[in-house]
Formats: structure tokens, C-alpha cells, sequence
């Protein structure tokens, strides 16, 4: 018998939302299991059902074909369950080490041995070949190296199954190596994963079988091997999709440069930043994890503070002190933590999808119309498919890629000139992703001037018109997307080192 | 069906426990005391309430953006005091009411200030503004009361609108429309709900958070200065010990009525019923004839009860787990 | 709004007193209060006690409470004598008669008015610290500010101390609390190394007062205020309590609910009932004082 | 460079800022008056500190967890009371002591399970318990003070350990030990640094966050009544109305001590100089014979410059955008 666990019958409703409704799964011995569907679909609810955080409303868990009751964190960890959460889960204020070994701690005469708590997690961190410094505070380090410290904190426990919920959505181009190595160990020791992810050539490089989920119902299992991309987009969409890229016909709208940013420098940050986007221009910046662009991004946006250098829009010159003098000269910013740096969690759909541009939603007295509100925040959710049951639904309780959409849509309100998207297609499925290309081209064809950092190279090279390559915090090369290749990028990377 | 859909109104989702909390209270006390519902007995609640009330509406500018304001009580003894000595002066009544409403705003502007641009937690800054602008009231009137007796100042705390509602009432109920107006459906007040909900966000989207931070405390403070003039009127005198540990029956009512401590949630129109409450109980139990250390044991168990309501209410309706 | 009273009249016949008192946190006013119950109890009338925290606006609300309730006569500890004028006055629109008792209500008649003198009380401490003291020495003072019964006290114990040239008031620190009145007592005797008296306000200060002394084996004395029994036991005690003014907070209470009532009935009553305070001085117990003309005789 | 070493040392990051605050204020009243570094006083601020100190080190595990407790005054005057009656009951001194621990602990327990249980916010549960405790106290006395005659009893607070250093300070250093070790090595008090850092994280690795928070409001229930025996001894008497306003002067030591307001961070250490500082101040102010209002206008002020200080050390050394 190689059934490790079964899941039948799941059904879990929240207010407003049917997010499972009869759902089945099963999962053999050493096997890599995706789990696949749109936003909403449920497929972390489902995970969190397994993982002991919600309990279902009805349905039955079976664990080597016996019956389980998983009510809470702590069975599930007995059972040899481990989750990746989808969003980040770790305690800022606690060092790497200290965050692996919570509630595992080691202790003499009822004190941590914080030493061995230590030296164990540099074991652990060389068995899986990641390189960071145990003794760091969480808060000091990059949502990727975050990502990796979760990785490891969730693979400690010597789990029996391992749940990855879009694990590499935060993580750069060598990590997802690194864990795809950490998976192909664990399955030959006989672990089984259930792997979350809206990145296709994951899902063929590494799983053995798919499910999939629409709309919180099971549609169907198929071998990964004899499958094929489109048919799993059909599965998921309930329709089928001939193309993941929209055609944009034209490079730009006229010859000119719209936003120019000259020498810009802020010391540690970013050095000698040379840039320029033309209307309608969609301009790609890729690099690896910790090589500035997001900085880079924040420099521009007034959020990091440069040190030297000149900006020009319209060859105007303009200074950006902040974000507001940035939004006052339209330019927006999608950034890439969308917990931290996005949302109000606090507030309605409405609320987020109006925020950056109160204004529009003022009458002539200046107060705030519900009506106008509704208006725009209905145009969104429709736009790009925001699944909510309601535009007062507040924020938190949308499923991660549906927030995202959100964060991208509020910005639509400034009417923007440049818009910067940091990895804005992060968490975010197949036809939404299509949506977002599409509004981008939209916008292009306005006269937007865009500039796009992804650490998708698919997406970046089919995307964008122009691309710049980054390396350790300088713009290093300039491409042209149509006629270069993957490894010549990588070239400009690993030609540079690390 | 009809019940679902009023459960399910917006409205009755934001207010709708706390309602039922006060309802309850008026229908046990108009049994314990036939006095209780009486149109003047209710007039006095609201008369009673007004001061508190108003420090309430302020606080809960302050609260929703996250912050904390213990400086309220000592910032209405101060104005009072600044009232009293004004007058003393000889100026017109409405300069002098000008003036206390500068100085309570000043004191604001410190406490924003302080905390804004200093990253002091608010929390401390106010703790030690309580201190310093009581010491500072003491110090003016060297920690004597001040007789008011000009009739204009003494009319606003005391007489009757049209021989009916109290000017305090009506004082309050007009700060309580331009407040919950200012704070649900202007620009300033969508701004700070932001803030209590994601500073970082709202800084993203171009808020000047330490200006909004600013404002937000000079609104306390102006809500303290009006309640300090209604104070003197009401008590005769301006007196600077008065209204100390005010500050925890604002918060208490701001978040009796759905305010969150942290931030991001709540309405002045909440804060109001909140403060109805807590005025009901006090009056009632006065009613009554209870004595005084079950008062203050019933008060708080009806303040636990009442928030526990709503809590329940807010959960029932959202769902939960 | 003179609705209320008859209200009540028709609804029973037992007369009904509403007391709005100082505080409960302060054994003098617990004794006040005790002794209105009492005499209630024994007069057989209802009274209901309200208390103010030291909030005037506490009070004022307590009044209108007892007006919207009909009650007959009102009793107040006044929390601030001008303060409280605008809620008597309330009173006396609804026809209610108010008694005061042991602080006086400024700017407004009120129909009885039993109280200690605490000004002159602070002058017969000073002049039995002066005679203790033999008319010299430095002398620190545990002070409430805020309070006025206290500001009465303390002013008083100036006027007699600035008639002495060599006794000397050198330090003033706020003691509101007895904890508080300790740490005030240490920091004076660690400052002033050669203080030979300490005035405590009232009686809780006194004895904090008189346990430091005592922790530090120094020859200090201490003079207080109230005179309740726990204070009076101690002046007896062999320690550095040497005197205590004694208040009549049961007279007062009593007397003032006396004087309600019949003006309830419509009985006649002295408007003023002054209550003088005595002196209770270690190994003597009560002597003689007299107040007058700003002089202070004490029959040591 | 060396002293880029000491300023990159964890306890320097930790304490620093606070520490250089305090040697400012021993440097500042040292000047100020001759008394003030006398072994003796010196000696007498710890005791004086000890009570507000051992209140504080309570505080520090509640707001590590990101809640408040502003009951704890009450809670150490009703355990005093009880103290009291149980003495005068005449059972031994030792059983007296273990029913008064007991009664805070309960305290705590009701605190923990109100707010913990039925998710009502802590600063509402505390503030309603707060009257509730104080309620209880004032109705088990009659609201008058029980003295204290026991000699056991009144040697803890009152004589000194080996005729040098005050009882009282000895058990302050006891349990600032203790709750140190707690708080910064155990398990448990690992668990508390996670909840106050990320809830749903603490969820997720399994902590049961409900039992923590009930247990960690006893702790502050059971410091409160340890305090309440300090005080009842120190004072000869068990005073229902004691200590009211501590839990504001417990808060700011913990802060000022580099406790965070909203958790995650914070150690005992730190809360002790913080609440070093705030003695020393209210000492060093009576020694230099302030008047009364200036007291509070400088300790204001002082609290403020303190926390400034600090938070510019942890900025200056963390560096900043
Ligand atoms: N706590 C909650 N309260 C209310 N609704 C919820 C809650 N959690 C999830 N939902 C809803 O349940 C549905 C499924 O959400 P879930 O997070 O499982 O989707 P998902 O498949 O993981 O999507 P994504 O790819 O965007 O992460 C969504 O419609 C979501 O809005
Ligand atoms: N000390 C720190 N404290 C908090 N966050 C940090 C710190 N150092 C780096 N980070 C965050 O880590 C992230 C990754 O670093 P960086 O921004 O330099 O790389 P990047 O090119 O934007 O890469 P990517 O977009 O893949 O994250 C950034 O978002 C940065 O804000
Ligand atoms: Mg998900
Ligand atoms: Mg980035």
C-alpha cells in the first residue's frame, strides 16, 4: 500500500464563500503531488484543513488508511504533517535559530540551550545547502532568505508529508534550485509533498501527479507525465486559453524619453542608476535576489532617499522627495510585499481598490460618496476578476492572489504616466496573470511609460520591450528581449559573480 | 427573510451590539427605578455625558490611527484653567473662549509632535504630557480653583436651549456630527483609517503619516479644550484638578463603541453610544441608590458584558472559525 | 424642571436624603459617612450616599441625580467651595434644601453649614509644633495641594509659623497617599539632616511620618491632622507623634443629617455650626485650645 | 576601535540608551544635592523603587505579549486587604501570605481568561477589573484601613538583611532574577516574545496563545500581590485605596526600560532601570525640595528625554534609511 493519505469529501464554507465543496485527494509514498488552480479555488484553505488550522465542516481524513482527527497545529505536527505557508510565517523579533527551533527547543534544567539551538541549525542549514547566519535576526533579512529559514523550520520537524504552498513565489532563480535539490532528497527518503503553484514549468519539472481545483470543487487527477500545459489551463479555467502572453504590436508610442533618471546613486542601495522609459514602453529590470531593484524601484518612488543624481520627466526635471511628490508627477508603484507594503488588512475591498486616489471618490462637498466608491471598486473586481463575495468583504479574507489584484488595481485610480510593477504577477494564476498583461498593454497603448521587475524570465523576456539587466546593485547590460536567450542573461549574472 | 437582511445591514454590523448592550441597561434600570426614563432623567444622562463624550470623539481620531492619547484629562484642566484666567483679565468672553480652544490645540500640536516626529510611542509622550500640563495648570493658579462669573461662559455649560436641552448637550451633539462626518466621509478621515490600518501602505500611497499624526492630536486637544470650557461653566470655576483619570473613560467608551485600540476600525458615532452607556450606568446606579464600591464593581462588569456583546454580535454576523 | 420633590412626597412618606461626600478613600470621610448612616438608621429616615472621588463633576451629576430622583434634603461634603455653586443652586430652584458639612460652598446660601474650621486647625498645629519645638527649628510639611481642606491647613500653619522668626518651614513635598507620605518623609530627612518637625496633613501622613523618624532613630517630631483613632493611639505610643488636631467627623455627619431632616419638617436650624477642633497631645490627651484674633492658646 | 565594539555589543544595544539616560540624571542630581549619593539613599530609592519595580517586572511579560494590564494597582490593594483580614483572622503569617498570593493570582486568572477566552481586548477587561478589584477591596474593609501588627510580616518590608540591605530590596532582586531568567531563557517566556511578535505565527507552530495569555496575566497578578505584601508591611497597614494610578508609573518603567507597547520585545532587566530611573527622579526631585507642580512638569519632561534618547541609540546603532 503506497496511499500515504487520503482526503475525502472536504467541504469548508465561510461566510459568503463555498471555498471547498467536495473535494478528494490522495498522495502516495515519495511522490510529489501539485495541487493546481486559480485564486480562490482553495487550494490553501484545503492545506490548512490538513495542517490542523481549520477544521472542515464536513469530510473525512484518512492517514495510512486509518481515520484521523487533525484539530489542531500541534496533532498534524504529530502526525508528521509540515506546511510551507503561503504567507510568510515567521517571528521578526526572533533570531533565524530561534525561529527554526519554537517550540522544539532544547533545554537544560528548563533553560534554551541557545548554543545548541545554534550549532543545530548550522547542521541543518548545511544538510539542505542554505546560506544563512543562524544567529540573525529575522527582521534583517530578505523575504527570500525568510523564505528558505521557513523552508528549513518546516523540514526540521523530519516530517512524513510536506506541504509547499507557493513556495518559490518568494524566492529568487538559484534558492528554487536549491529547493527543488531539498525536494528531490526528501523524495527519495521517502517523503511525500503536496506542491502549490502557478508556475507551469515548476509543476512539469517536479511533480508526479496534478490536481486540480475550480472553484472549490475537485476537478480531476492526471500523471504529470502525461499531460500537457494547456490541458492543465483547461482544467483550471474551465475553458481553454491559446495564448499565456497577449500580443503588444508596437515597441513604444513615440521616441521619447517619458521618465529619465540620471546617475542616480544612494550609497549601499544603488550605484550610478542610468534609465529612461519612452510612452507605451514597457521596460523589464531583472536580476537576482539582492541585486537592487527593488531599491532601485524605491530610489525612483522617493522612498529611499538618493544621495546624487538627476531625474527627468517630459525633460522636465523633477524632484522626488516622496511618494506623494512621486504620485503628484503619476507615477505609480506596485510593490512586491503586498502584506506589508499594500494593503490595509483592515479595511473593505472598496477601501483598498480607492486608496490611492481619494480624490476621485469626493462629491462636491467633499465628502466621500459610497456610491462613487462602490463604482470604482465594482469596476475593478470586475476588470480583473477579483473573486469577493462582496466589495465590503474585508481585504484579509480574499485569498493571496485576489489581494494582489487589488494592490495592482488601486493604482489605476492616480491615472498614472510611469507605473513601476515590482513582481506584480507574483501568486497570481494563469488568466489573471493574462489580465494584468493585457491592462498593462492597455495602459501602453495609452502612453503609459512601464517598468516591470520580475524574477520570472519567461515572463520578463515575453513582456517587455527593452530589458536591463541587474547585478549587485548596477544596471550591468542592456537587451533586447526578442533576441536574446535565457542563458545569455545568466551570462551577465554569473559572468559578474556573486 | 426580514431579520437576516437587518443583520446583515452595514449599519447594524457596526452598531448593532452595542445598541443591544444599551438597550438592555435602559430596560433594567427603568425596572429598578421609575425616575430612570423620564425625559429629564434622560436629558441629565446626556447633560452628564456631554463632557466625557466629547473628549471621546476626540480620541477616537487618535485610536484609529493607532496611537493613544492619556493626556485628554490634564489638557481640559488646562484649558479651564486658561479660560479662568482669561476672563480674570477682563477679555471678551469669545476671545477668551478663542484662546483656550489655541491652547488646547497647542497642546495637541506637543503631543503630535513629540511622538510624530521624535518616534516617541504616544503612549509615553502622553503620559508625560498629563503630568506636565496638569503641573503647568497647577503652577498657573497655583493648584487654586478660579471662580467663573462671566453669564456668557456660565450660559454655555448651564442653561437650556430653548428652555429644553441642555447648551452641553447641544455643544456635544454638534461635535459629534462634524466629527463622525469628518472622520467617515472626508479625505482626512479615510487618510487616518488608512494609517491605523497599514502605516506603511498609507505611507506608499503619499500620506504624510507624521502630519496626519500631528493633526489627528491637535483634534484631540481641541476636543479637550471644548470640554474644558464646558467644564468650567459647569463647575462654576475653572479647577485644575478636575477631570483626572478622564482619559480611561474616553478610551473606555471609544471602544465600548467598536473602536479598536490598534487601529484601522471604529466611528465617533460608536464612540457616542459607547459613552451613552457608561453615562446610563452611572446614573443608573445613582438612581438606584447603590453604594459606592458595588458601583464601581457593577460598572465594570457591565462594561465587560457590554463589550463581550459585541464582540459576540460582530462574530456572529462575520463568522468565525 | 420643579417636578421632582412633589413626585416623591406622593410616592411614600419617609423622608429621603441624598449625601454626595468627598471620597471613600479616606478614613475621616468613611467616619462622616458612618455617623449620616447611622443617624439616619436612628431618625429613621432613608438616606442615599453618593461619592465623589474628588470629582467636582462627579458631584454636580450625583445632585441632578438626587433632584431627577425627588429626594428631600441634600447633604454635601463639597468636593470645591466654589465649584459646588452651580449644582446648590440646581437644588434650590427644585425647592431641595441643602445642608453642607465640613467644607463651605462660596457664592451661595446654603441652608445649614456644619464644619471643623480647618484653617484654624492648621493654626493650632503650628502653635503646638512651636511650643514642642520651643519656638525654633527647621519644620517640613507633607502637603495635597489639590485639596482644599488641606490648603486650608497648610495656610493656617503658615500664618502661626511666620510669626515665630526662628521656626522655619524649609521643605514642602506632596504625600497624597500614605506610601507616598513615606517616601516624602525619607527624602525630607535625607535632605534636611537637621529637621526637628514634620506637619502631616492628616493622619495617614503623620504616621508615615512618624514610622520613618522611627526607622531612622532621629529625634524629629510630628504633628497631624484628622486625630482618628489609629492616630490618637499612636500619639499615645512612646515614638516621635507628639500632638494631633482632632476633627469631629462623627458629630459633623450626625449633626448634618439632624439639621436635614428638620428642615425637611421645616423646623428652624442654626445656619453656621461650627466645630472646633481640639488637640490631642501625647501623654495628656485632650487639652484646651482657643482661636481668636488670629492667636492660638493652648493650654500645655 | 573599542568602542565601536562595546556599541555593537548586544547588552549595549539592549540597555544602552537607557543606561546613559540614567547616569545623566546620577550625574544631574548628584550636582544638585549633596545627599543624593549617599549609600543611604541610594539604598532608600531601591526601596523605594521596589514596590512600582516588582508591578513593573509583571508588566513586562503582559505587554511582551502585546496586552496590558492596568489592574494591577487594584489587584495589589485588594491583596494587601486581604493580607489584612487574613492576619486578623490569626492564622499564621506563612498561610496569610500564601491565600494573599493566591487571591492576585486568581485576580490575574480572571484578567487572563476574560480577555483571553472571550477576546475582549485586555485594556477594557483591565480597566473594568480595575474598578472591580478596588470595589472588592473598599467592600471587604468597609473601606478603612486594617492595620498591620504581625511581626513577620512587618519585618519583610520594613528591616533590613543583615542590617545593610533593605527586605524589601532583597525581594525585588529575587524575582527580578527570576523573572528575568523567565522571560529571556525558558520556553515560556520564548513562547511570549512569539505571540507578541506574530500571533498567527505562534499559532501556526502550535502555541497554545489563550493558556499563555491566562498565565501570563497571573504572573502580573501574582508581582502585584507580592507588591501588596511590600506595601502592607511598609505602610503598617492594609489600605484599600493604595496604589491607585501605579499601574501608569509600571507601564512607563517597563517602556522607558525598552519594553515594546505592542510586544515582542522587552526584557526585566530593562523594566528594573527603567523603573530605577522613574525613583530616582521622583528622589531626586524631593531631595532638591521641587514644588509639587514642577515635580510633575520635570518628570514629564524627564520621561520624555529619556525614551528620546533611547530611541535615538537603537536608531543610531541599527542604522536607518
Ligand atoms: N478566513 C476566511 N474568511 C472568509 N473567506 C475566506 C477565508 N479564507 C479564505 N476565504 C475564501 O475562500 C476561498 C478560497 O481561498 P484560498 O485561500 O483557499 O484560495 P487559494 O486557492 O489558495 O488561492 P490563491 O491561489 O490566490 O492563494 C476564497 O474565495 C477566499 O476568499
Ligand atoms: N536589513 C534589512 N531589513 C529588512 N529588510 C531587508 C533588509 N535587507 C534587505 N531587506 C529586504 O530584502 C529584499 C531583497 O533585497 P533587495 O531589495 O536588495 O533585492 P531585489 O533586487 O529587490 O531582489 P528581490 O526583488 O528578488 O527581493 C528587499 O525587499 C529588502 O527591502
Ligand atoms: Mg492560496
Ligand atoms: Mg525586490
Amino acid at each position: 500500500m503506497n496511499t500515504v493519505l487520503e482526503m475525502k469529501g472536504i467541504r469548508k464554507v465561510f461566510p459568503g464563500v463555498v471555498a471547498l465543496d467536495d473535494v478528494n485527494l490522495k498522495l502516495e509514498r515519495g511522490k510529489v503531488l501539485a495541487l493546481l488552480g486559480e485564486n480562490g479555488a482553495g487550494k490553501s484553505t484545503l492545506m490548512k484543513i490538513l495542517s490542523g488550522s481549520y477544521q472542515p465542516d464536513d469530510g473525512e481524513i484518512f492517514l495510512y488508511g486509518e481515520k484521523v482527527e487533525i484539530k489542531d497545529v500541534m496533532r498534524a505536527k504529530e502526525l508528521g504533517i509540515s506546511i510551507i505557508y503561503q504567507e510568510l510565517s515567521l517571528c521578526q523579533n526572533l533570531t533565524v535559530a530561534e525561529n527554526i527551533f519554537a517550540l522544539q527547543e532544547p533545554t537544560r534544567w528548563g533553560l534554551i540551550k541557545d548554543d545548541e539551538i545554534i550549532s543545530r541549525t548550522r547542521e541543518l542549514f548545511e544538510e539542505f545547502n542554505v546560506d544563512i547566519d543562524p544567529t540573525k535576526m529575522v527582521e534583517e533579512l530578505s523575504v527570500s532568505s525568510q523564505q528558505m529559514v521557513e523552508i528549513v523550520k518546516a523540514l526540521s520537524l523530519k516530517p512524513k508529508i510536506v506541504i509547499m504552498d507557493e513556495p518559490t513565489s518568494a524566492l529568487s532563480k538559484k534558492e528554487t534550485e536549491t529547493l527543488f535539490e531539498i525536494i528531490e532528497k526528501l523524495q527519495q527518503e521517502g517523503v511525500s509533498i503536496i506542491y502549490i503553484s502557478h508556475r507551469m514549468e515548476e509543476i512539469f519539472r517536479i511533480t508526479n501527479d496534478v490536481s486540480v481545483l475550480r472553484d472549490g470543487k475537485y476537478i480531476g487527477t492526471v500523471k504529470t507525465a502525461d499531460t500537457s500545459s494547456e490541458e492543465l489551463i483547461k482544467m483550471m479555467v474551465g475553458r481553454t486559453m491559446d495564448n499565456i502572453y497577449p500580443v503588444k504590436d508596437f515597441k513604444y508610442l513615440r521616441d521619447e524619453k517619458l521618465l529619465e533618471v540620471r546617475g542616480y546613486n544612494k550609497e549601499n542601495y544603488f550605484h550610478d542608476i542610468n534609465l529612461y522609459v519612452r510612452p507605451g514602453e514597457i521596460l523589464g529590470l531583472y536580476g537576482l535576489m539582492g541585486s537592487g531593484r527593488t531599491e532601485i524601484a524605491q530610489g525612483i518612488f522617493g522612498i529611499l532617499k538618493k544621495d546624487r543624481g538627476e531625474m527627468f520627466i517630459h525633460d522636465k526635471k523633477v524632484e522626488i522627495k516622496d511618494p506623494f511628490s512621486a504620485i503628484q508627477h503619476k507615477i505609480a508603484f506596485v510593490t512586491e510585499d503586498r502584506k506589508r507594503e499594500g494593503l490595509i488588512l483592515t479595511a473593505s475591498v472598496a477601501e483598498n481598490a480607492t486608496m490611492a486616489n481619494i480624490d476621485k471618490i469626493l462629491n462636491k462637498f467633499k465628502l466621500i460618496e459610497d456610491k462613487r466608491e462602490a463604482k470604482i471598486a465594482k469596476e475593478h473586481v470586475a476588470d480583473l476578476k477579483v473573486k469577493t463575495p462582496s466589495i465590503h468583504q474585508t481585504i484579509n479574507k480574499l485569498s493571496g492572489g485576489n489581494q494582489q489584484k487589488v494592490v495592482i488595481s488601486k493604482w489605476f485610480e492616480i491615472e498614472p504616466e510611469i507605473l513601476i510593477l515590482d513582481e506584480p504577477t507574483r501568486g497570481i494564476d494563469v488568466s489573471a496573470k493574462y489580465e494584468i498583461y493585457k491592462l498593462m498593454i492597455e495602459l501602453a497603448q495609452k502612453g503609459v511609460g512601464i517598468i516591470m521587475i520580475s524574477s520570472e524570465l519567461p515572463e520578463i523576456l515575453n513582456v517587455s520591450d527593452r530589458l536591463l539587466v541587474i547585478n549587485k546593485r548596477q544596471i550591468v547590460t542592456e537587451l533586447d528581449p526578442k533576441n536574446t536567450t535565457q542563458e545569455e542573461i545568466m551570462t551577465y549574472i554569473a559572468g559578474r559573480g556573486e | 427573510m426580514q431579520l437576516k437582511k437587518i443583520m446583515n445591514n452595514r449599519y447594524f454590523k457596526s452598531y448593532g451590539g452595542v445598541l443591544l448592550a444599551l438597550v438592555g441597561l435602559v430596560i433594567l434600570f427603568s425596572f429598578l427605578s421609575p425616575h430612570f426614563l423620564r425625559t429629564n432623567n434622560i436629558l441629565t444622562i446626556f447633560n452628564q455625558v456631554s463632557i466625557i463624550a466629547i473628549l471621546a470623539f476626540g480620541m477616537t481620531f487618535v485610536l484609529m490611527i493607532g496611537e493613544i492619547d492619556l493626556s485628554v484629562g490634564s489638557t481640559l484642566a488646562l484649558s479651564s484653567v486658561i479660560l479662568g484666567i482669561a476672563l480674570s483679565t477682563g477679555v471678551h468672553p469669545f476671545i477668551a473662549i478663542i484662546f483656550t480652544l489655541g491652547v488646547g490645540i497647542l497642546a495637541g500640536l506637543f503631543n503630535g509632535v513629540v511622538s510624530a516626529k521624535l518616534k516617541i510611542p504616544s503612549f509615553i509622550v502622553t503620559v508625560a504630557t498629563m503630568g506636565i500640563f496638569r503641573g503647568i495648570g497647577y503652577a498657573l493658579t497655583d493648584s487654586r480653583p478660579i471662580p467663573i462669573t462671566d453669564s456668557v461662559i456660565l450660559k454655555i455649560g448651564n442653561n437650556r436651549f430653548l428652555g429644553a436641552i441642555p447648551n452641553a448637550v447641544i455643544v456635544m451633539i454638534f461635535i459629534l456630527i462634524v466629527f463622525h462626518i469628518v472622520l467617515s466621509r472626508t479625505k482626512f478621515g479615510r487618510q487616518a483609517k488608512m494609517v491605523g490600518g497599514n502605516k506603511v501602505a498609507a505611507e506608499y500611497v503619499g500620506v504624510d503619516t507624521k502630519k496626519l499624526q500631528v493633526k489627528i492630536f491637535m483634534i484631540s486637544g481641541l476636543a479637550a479644550a471644548v470640554s474644558g470650557i464646558l467644564m468650567a461653566s459647569r463647575l462654576y470655576s475653572a479647577q485644575p484638578n478636575t477631570a483626572s483619570g478622564y482619559e480611561l473613560d474616553a478610551i473606555a467608551s471609544a471602544v465600548l463603541g467598536g473602536t479598536s485600540l490598534s487601529g484601522g476600525y471604529g466611528t465617533v458615532l460608536g464612540t457616542f453610544i459607547g459613552a451613552v452607556i457608561m453615562g446610563v450606568i452611572n446614573n443608573g446606579m445613582n438612581l438606584v441608590g447603590m453604594a459606592y464600591f458595588y458601583q464601581q464593581i457593577v460598572k465594570g462588569l457591565i462594561i465587560i458584558i457590554a463589550v463581550f456583546i459585541d464582540v459576540r454580535n460582530k462574530e456572529s454576523i462575520l463568522g468565525k472559525k | 424642571s420643579g417636578d421632582a420633590p412633589q413626585d416623591a412626597s406622593t410616592e411614600n412618606d419617609t423622608i429621603r436624603i441624598g449625601a454626595s461626600l468627598l471620597t471613600q478613600s479616606h478614613p475621616f470621610q468613611v467616619a462622616i459617612k458612618e455617623a449620616m448612616e447611622a443617624e439616619a438608621a436612628g431618625l429613621g429616615v432613608e438616606i442615599d450616599i453618593a461619592i465623589a472621588d474628588q470629582d467636582l463633576n462627579r458631584q454636580i451629576s450625583a445632585i441632578e441625580d438626587f433632584i431627577n430622583k425627588g429626594v428631600d434634603a441634600i447633604i454635601l461634603v463639597p468636593v470645591d467651595s466654589d465649584g459646588v455653586m452651580g449644582a446648590i443652586m440646581k437644588a434650590k430652584e427644585a425647592n431641595i434644601p441643602v445642608v453642607t458639612v465640613d467644607i463651605k460652598a462660596n457664592g451661595v446660601e446654603v441652608d445649614s453649614h456644619i464644619a471643623t474650621d480647618n484653617y484654624a486647625g492648621g493654626m493650632i498645629a503650628a502653635e503646638a509644633m512651636a511650643q514642642f519645638l520651643e519656638k525654633a527649628g527647621d519644620v517640613g510639611l507633607i502637603t495635597y495641594p489639590e485639596v482644599q481642606s488641606v490648603r486650608d491647613r497648610i495656610d493656617g500653619f503658615k500664618e502661626i509659623a511666620d510669626t515665630y522668626e526662628d521656626l522655619n518651614i524649609v521643605i514642602e513635598l506632596p504625600g497624597r497617599t500614605r506610601e507616598e507620605a513615606v517616601s516624602a518623609s525619607e527624602d525630607m530627612l535625607t535632605s534636611n539632616p537637621g529637621l526637628r518637625g514634620i506637619f502631616g496633613f492628616g493622619d495617614d501622613m503623620a504616621i508615615a511620618a512618624t514610622t520613618v523618624i522611627g526607622e531612622r532613630n532621629s529625634d524629629t517630631i510630628v504633628v497631624g491632622f484628622d486625630g482618628l483613632e489609629e492616630a490618637r493611639n499612636s500619639t499615645d505610643a512612646d515614638n516621635a507623634f507628639q500632638a494631633v488636631v482632632v476633627q469631629y467627623p462623627d458629630l459633623m455627619g450626625a449633626e448634618g443629617v439632624r439639621n436635614a431632616v428638620s428642615l425637611v419638617r421645616g423646623e428652624a436650624v442654626e445656619k453656621e455650626v461650627p466645630v472646633t477642633p481640639g488637640l490631642y497631645v501625647h501623654g495628656r490627651g485632650f487639652v484646651d485650645v482657643e482661636v481668636i484674633n488670629g492667636k492660638v492658646n493652648i493650654g500645655l
